[in-house]
């Protein structure tokens, strides 16, 4: 591992950020054309390779334990990286990368880009430091800085649409931001400290009974602030206005890789730091937003707020896989957590697709759209690809986590949960087909007859995040080489607190 | 809106640079007594906000304030990130504290605290002014008389 | 009874925040209930480090002759640091809002949630 | 209409003031009695007691919640006036065009 890689990824996008004004300012004085978008892409991939450098050391088996400042746990803030860490670090990392890739050129035609990658590069630091961080706290520090930059950065174009669903978002976000400020002072003010590990073996003495109502509270505001931040469903009402009305590389940036973010807290609620029963909420809450979400999605005549329904019925997918993990089913963390890595790229990957349209043809509503296959052959295909994905058809990546995720319904012995998700896939499989017929097929209206192919960097995203779903698809051990370390993680809480408190 | 009585411009034009003064003395001492970079640039950028109210946007300004705060904003904090890279450099972890400590009670004390309060009130100075010129520049010259 | 007086007060300032979130049609009061809610959880904050007759953790050898005896009477300092960093994030939050309301009377001329839903449709 | 809807909205917050009163009252450390905590019973104190102790010899400076701020937990407050730049940059982002016709 290159030494301090674990603090470089979190602040290489951070100082690029600080500075990224002034680039911008020197970019348009001297003329330099795609001096931001470089640097931006560079750093990204310089984050990715440490990323995985980083993934390295954990896989063998370590807990890799930063102190920051040279303070040792628990006074000091601790960066704590197991494979659950790890494969959310890998995730952001490698999706940022092509997004950045993406909004090069979907970019182009807007003004105030510096701000724009300068936005962009604070969610992505916020992002790593959230998935990274071994104290409560700074976790909620780096929420702010993601959060606050994603409210921005949707109502990036200013059009009335985007202000209102950024004003909506800022008020529902902020609202889950300030739950998870009142559970993390409460917690200090119970057990009286704030590092995770600390925490987790202090209230493990509980062992689930005697347990004070504060703590019960505390959890209670915890999760009800995590779940704002997934969307799901009795508080999902920011997400479809807010990725409907945001430029679509933002959307494909928060339906990818800031879905990791919410879902890496899922996974670590049921074990760190509290310790507490929670399968069968997070198992009722998923299916609820599954059901809720594609029901939603087969009503919409907007190209991206269907895709914005979907993103709430998978997430629902995975929260049901992670509850039902927690009731002894051990398939099920696998099956959530292998389909948030698939629904990452899938979803990014149909984003990207939606933008692609709506770059070429200025147009995301269905009746206007149509007979594009022609035109946009590449973007079809790869839209094709992610739809079939999506529904979980047997040769690509949705089908394999989705099977998974059946299976572990069958070990909970819940068959009945199996069967409403076997459903929920079948719908999501007719809203996808409505979708490409009326996008790609069918009568092509006369004002698109001229409709080009997308520019190349847009293309380039998208067939590597194609080539990624069917990559994964015949090859599912590239997957479980990821999530078998990160499921494991997600349990084995001895090993984490034994590692961040046992002295460096 | 252009400014205040001249009685309001006197009495802040004699006062700016007293607060002005104020608030780089609660950032120095931001490590021996309470303060720090944050109270003190926001008394700094609400020195100059009172002068703004006083005599109007565009006596206080020169061109390319806008600019200028900008630059400061970033010079700030590039002062923290090289003290956070000093650490790494230096001692073994990033923000480590590298710096002699010094004499107990004396100004230059604490090692890298006050050098890091120096960066953070040149930081938040500009980034409250930045806001409110942003703020300004948006709606200087609308009537207040349309309220919510 | 009067003890508790701070934690209530903090309740009672969340509890309003929250109302003030649901229940109320134009967007500034929603920013104000916000602001309001989120004050509420520094007051609790910094309750949670009070020492009853504590002095303020700042070492001068007036108010404490030696450091023991400065560390047994001293409050508590972590929550006033956390109380700081709170603090500014909030500000952040209220000016992003504020400017995005702005921004929004432009657009509709009104404040009002039902009457920018309406708009929309 | 308006008034079941404020009859509502006053009960709602009258149970939401009631819950989280009873709830802090009754199940956390009484007001003023840091640093004691009690964990399942067992007395335990809470971590900013170690700084009162140690701060002071450890980084020179007088004021403990300065070495807290930059000195313990230095990170968050990096993290923080990241979060004042973001802001920042919103805000201007939101204001941009019309700042150019100025």
């Amino acid at each position: 591992m290159i030494p301090h890689a674990p603090i470089l990824v979190i602040v290489l996008p951070l100082f690029t950020a600080f500075v990224m004004p002034l680039i911008g300012i020197i970019a348009e004085r001297y003329h330099i054309k795609y001096l931001r978008e470089l640097i931006a892409i560079g750093v990204m991939i310089v984050v990715l390779i440490l990323a995985g450098t980083i993934a390295q050391e954990v896989w063998n088996g370590e807990v890799i334990v930063y102190e920051l400042g040279g303070w040792s746990p628990p006074w000091g803030i601790v960066l704590a990286i197991d494979a659950l860490s790890t494969q959310m670090a890998l995730m952001i990392a490698g999706l940022g990368t092509l997004v950045m890739i993406y909004s090069a050129s979907y970019m182009s035609r807007d003004s105030g880009l510096s701000y724009f990658y300068t936005l962009m590069l604070l969610v992505i630091s916020g992002m790593m430091g959230i998935v990274l961080t071994g104290d409560f706290f700074n976790f909620y520090v780096f929420l702010e800085i993601m959060s606050i930059s994603s409210y921005a950065l949707v109502s990036f174009r200013r059009d009335a649409l985007s202000i209102e669903a950024g004003i909506k978002y800022l008020i529902i976000g902020s609202l889950g931001t300030s739950f998870v400020l009142l559970s993390v002072v409460m917690l200090y003010g119970v057990v009286g400290t704030l590092n995770i590990a600390d925490l987790g073996a202090k209230l493990a003495t509980y062992g689930g009974t005697n347990v004070p109502s504060v703590l019960v509270l505390s959890l209670a505001l915890f999760v009800t602030g995590v779940m704002i931040k997934v969307a799901m469903v009795p508080f999902h009402t920011w997400l479809p206005d807010a990725f409907t009305a945001a430029p679509t590389a933002i959307s494909a940036l928060l339906a990818g890789p800031a879905a990791v973010v919410g879902i890496y807290w899922v996974a670590r609620l049921p074990y760190l730091p509290f310790g507490m029963p929670v399968g069968l909420i997070l198992i009722s809450l998923g299916l609820i937003s599954m059901v809720v979400g594609v029901l939603m999605a087969l009503m919409q005549r907007d190209f991206k707020r269907m895709l914005a329904y979907h993103v709430i019925s998978q997430k629902g997918y995975m929260v049901l896989g992670i509850g039902l993990g927690t009731l002894g089913a051990t398939l099920g963390t696998q099956g959530g957590l292998f389909h948030l890595l698939n629904h990452s790229t899938y979803k990014a990957l149909l984003f990207m697709c939606a933008g692609a349209v709506l770059y070429q043809t200025k147009s995301q509503k269905f009746d206007e759209l149509g007979g594009l296959g022609k035109n946009m052959p590449i973007t079809a295909l790869t839209f094709l690809i992610g739809a079939l994905a999506i529904s979980g058809i047997p040769p690509l990546n949705g089908f394999v986590s989705k099977y998974i995720i059946y299976l572990a319904g069958f070990q909970a012995g819940m068959p009945w949960i199996t069967a409403i998700a076997v459903v929920v896939s079948g719908l999501t499989l007719a809203s996808f087909m409505k979708a490409f017929s009326s996008v790609f097929l069918g009568q092509r209206p006369q004002h698109l007859q001229g409709t080009r192919e997308a520019p190349k960097p847009m293309l380039f995203s998208m067939i590597v995040m194609a080539l990624i779903c069917v990559a994964i698809g015949l090859l599912p051990a590239l997957g479980f080489n990821i999530i078998g370390p990160a499921a494991e993680a997600a349990k084995n809480t001895s090993s984490y607190i034994s590692h961040v408190l046992g002295g460096t | 809106m252009a400014g205040m009585t001249v009685i309001v411009r006197t009495i802040s034009r004699i006062l700016f640079p007293f607060i002005f003064l104020f608030g780089i003395y609660i950032i120095l001492h931001g490590h021996l007594t309470p303060g720090g970079g944050f109270p003190g640039g926001v008394i700094i950028a609400a020195s100059v906000a009172m002068l703004i109210l006083a005599y109007g946007l565009e006596r206080v300004l020169k061109n390319n304030a806008f600019l200028r705060a900008e630059v400061l904003d970033t010079i700030g904090s590039l002062t923290i990130a090289a003290i956070g890279i000093m650490g790494l450099i230096f001692g073994s972890y990033f923000l480590q504290n590298t710096l002699p400590l010094g004499e107990l009670g004396r100004l230059i004390s604490g090692g890298n605290f006050l050098w890091l309060y120096v960066g953070v009130g040149i930081k938040v100075t500009a980034g409250i002014l930045l806001i409110l010129f942003a703020m300004l520049f948006a709606t200087w010259g609308e009537k207040d008389d349309h309220g919510a | 009874m009067i003890m508790g007086l701070n934690y209530i007060v903090a309740m009672l300032l969340i509890a309003a925040g929250i109302y003030c979130l649901l229940f109320k049609r134009n967007l500034l009061k929603l920013v104000i209930g916000l602001a309001v809610m989120t004050d509420g959880i520094h007051l609790f904050l910094i309750s949670m480090g009070y020492r009853l007759g504590g002095i303020v953790p700042i070492f001068s050898s007036e108010v404490a002759p030696s450091l023991s005896e400065f560390a047994a009477r001293a409050v508590d300092p972590l929550p006033q640091a956390l109380v700081l960093t709170s603090i500014v994030i909030n500000i952040c939050v209220t000016a992003l809002a504020l400017s995005l309301c702005i921004y929004a009377y432009r657009h509709y001329g009104t404040l009002d949630t039902t009457k920018i839903r309406r708009l929309k449709e | 209409m308006t008034s079941t809807r404020n009859v509502i909205a006053a009960a709602l917050v009258v149970v939401i003031g009631l819950a989280l009163i009873y709830t802090v009252t009754a199940s956390l450390p009484p007001f003023g009695s840091f640093p004691t905590r009690y964990v399942d019973g067992k007395i335990e104190s809470a971590v900013g007691e170690a700084y009162l102790e140690n701060a002071i010899w450890q980084t020179g400076a007088t004021n403990v919640v300065t070495t807290i701020v930059w000195g313990y937990r230095g990170y968050d407050t990096l993290g923080e006036s990241t979060v004042l730049f973001t802001a920042v940059v919103g805000v201007i982002m939101i204001f941009r065009a019309l700042r150019r016709e100025e």
